[in-house]
């Protein structure tokens, strides 16, 4: 993989309690807001999704992960840390394909934060996906 | 002038042009788009943006020689 | 523990990992959202804040917690579930003193969810604090 | 009439009154704050809530033999 923020496959229970050390050192860090997006079992005319096939361009997709870090924690300035990660590749429906975790000393901008990076991911990260039935 | 540059397909661009990267010759992105569409008449039913360079690009361009344009149909992350 | 909603201790790394596989069999759930509150190496007075010690009023701590999922779920329809957990008793800095995890179909109401319930938390939840230094 | 009620203290009215518990006669809520306070004047700079019987007391209520009022200074948890 090129880039912190891509993973290949899913991101894992294991992978998601290692992500979740991280800041772990931070004693003025008071809240922790996390979100997971997972692949659902949609049906779509009567074919039930199994799993997704994500790609990327990798390059620009970085590049694009830095940019919402640095605009969430301008935007947000009680903001500690930001971490995030995309899945690329097959994820089964049930697994996780992203992670994104923001710290922060006080609750408000955690979550604020975190909601506003999910929103930039969707918008600006350049990755797409493949259906499997 | 014109230039030779890359151009690298995604998502569902790859399908509608068959491969994941060739090269052109174009003065411009908008002669480039040009170009791109009348090739791969597929790429109509997408409404596909470019990047320039690893950039998303807001407006039109000039191109110069080893640009890379991306080729970006509607992200679908997260 | 006469109850779900309350731990002895600090919510650990390892019980959070368990609290996060609850609803890890709902393909339906497309967006986890969660909230985690730490306790704070704050400084008052010179002094440093080095633990926290929670107690609670916890029959009625375990009424207000069911209410407040009650209210969350019928306020974000597209929520499926749900979890909530406070610590009593010595948590020290750096540790997590409250879980909260909401999953949902779609981001919207996960995220949405998650942090109404945090702040019903912090108003209805019948816990105190003493800080230790 | 007046009913014996058991009062729980909790937080900083636990420091306030030295205990924990305790047994009070009163024939409503606002008879029984009173007692409170001419007892544990300490209560007075805690601005504390009551609930009855584990619910949250809105206004004033009639109390009857056996009910639980708990002596609620403001939530801090999170």
């Amino acid at each position: 993989m090129k880039n912190r923020y891509l993973v290949r496959g899913p991101i894992t229970p294991i992978l998601i309690s290692e992500l979740m050390t991280l800041g772990n050192d931070d004693a003025g860090a008071g809240a922790v807001s996390i979100f997971i997006g997972k692949v659902r079992d949609d049906a779509t005319d009567g074919k039930r999704v199994t799993a997704i096939e994500y790609s990327a361009y990798e390059e620009m997709a970085a590049k694009e992960a830095e940019e919402v870090i640095k605009t969430v924690r301008s935007a947000f300035s009680d903001v500690r840390s930001v971490i995030m990660v995309h899945s690329l590749g097959v994820v089964k429906a049930g697994e996780a394909s992203l992670f994104i975790m923001v710290t922060s000393g006080h609750r408000d901008h955690a979550t604020r934060a975190c909601r506003h990076a999910l929103e930039m991911v969707k918008e600006r990260l350049p990755v797409w996906k493949k259906e499997i039935f | 002038m014109a230039a030779e540059v890359r151009v690298l397909y995604f998502g569902e661009a790859q399908e509608a042009t068959g491969r994941s990267e060739e090269e052109f010759t174009a003065r411009d992105t908008a002669s480039l788009r040009n170009q791109l569409i009348s090739r791969y008449p597929d790429l109509n039913r997408i409404p596909f943006r470019m990047a320039l360079n690893r950039t998303l690009l807001k407006g039109d361009s000039e191109l110069k020689k080893n640009d890379i344009i991306a080729i970006l149909p509607p992200f679908q992350g997260g």
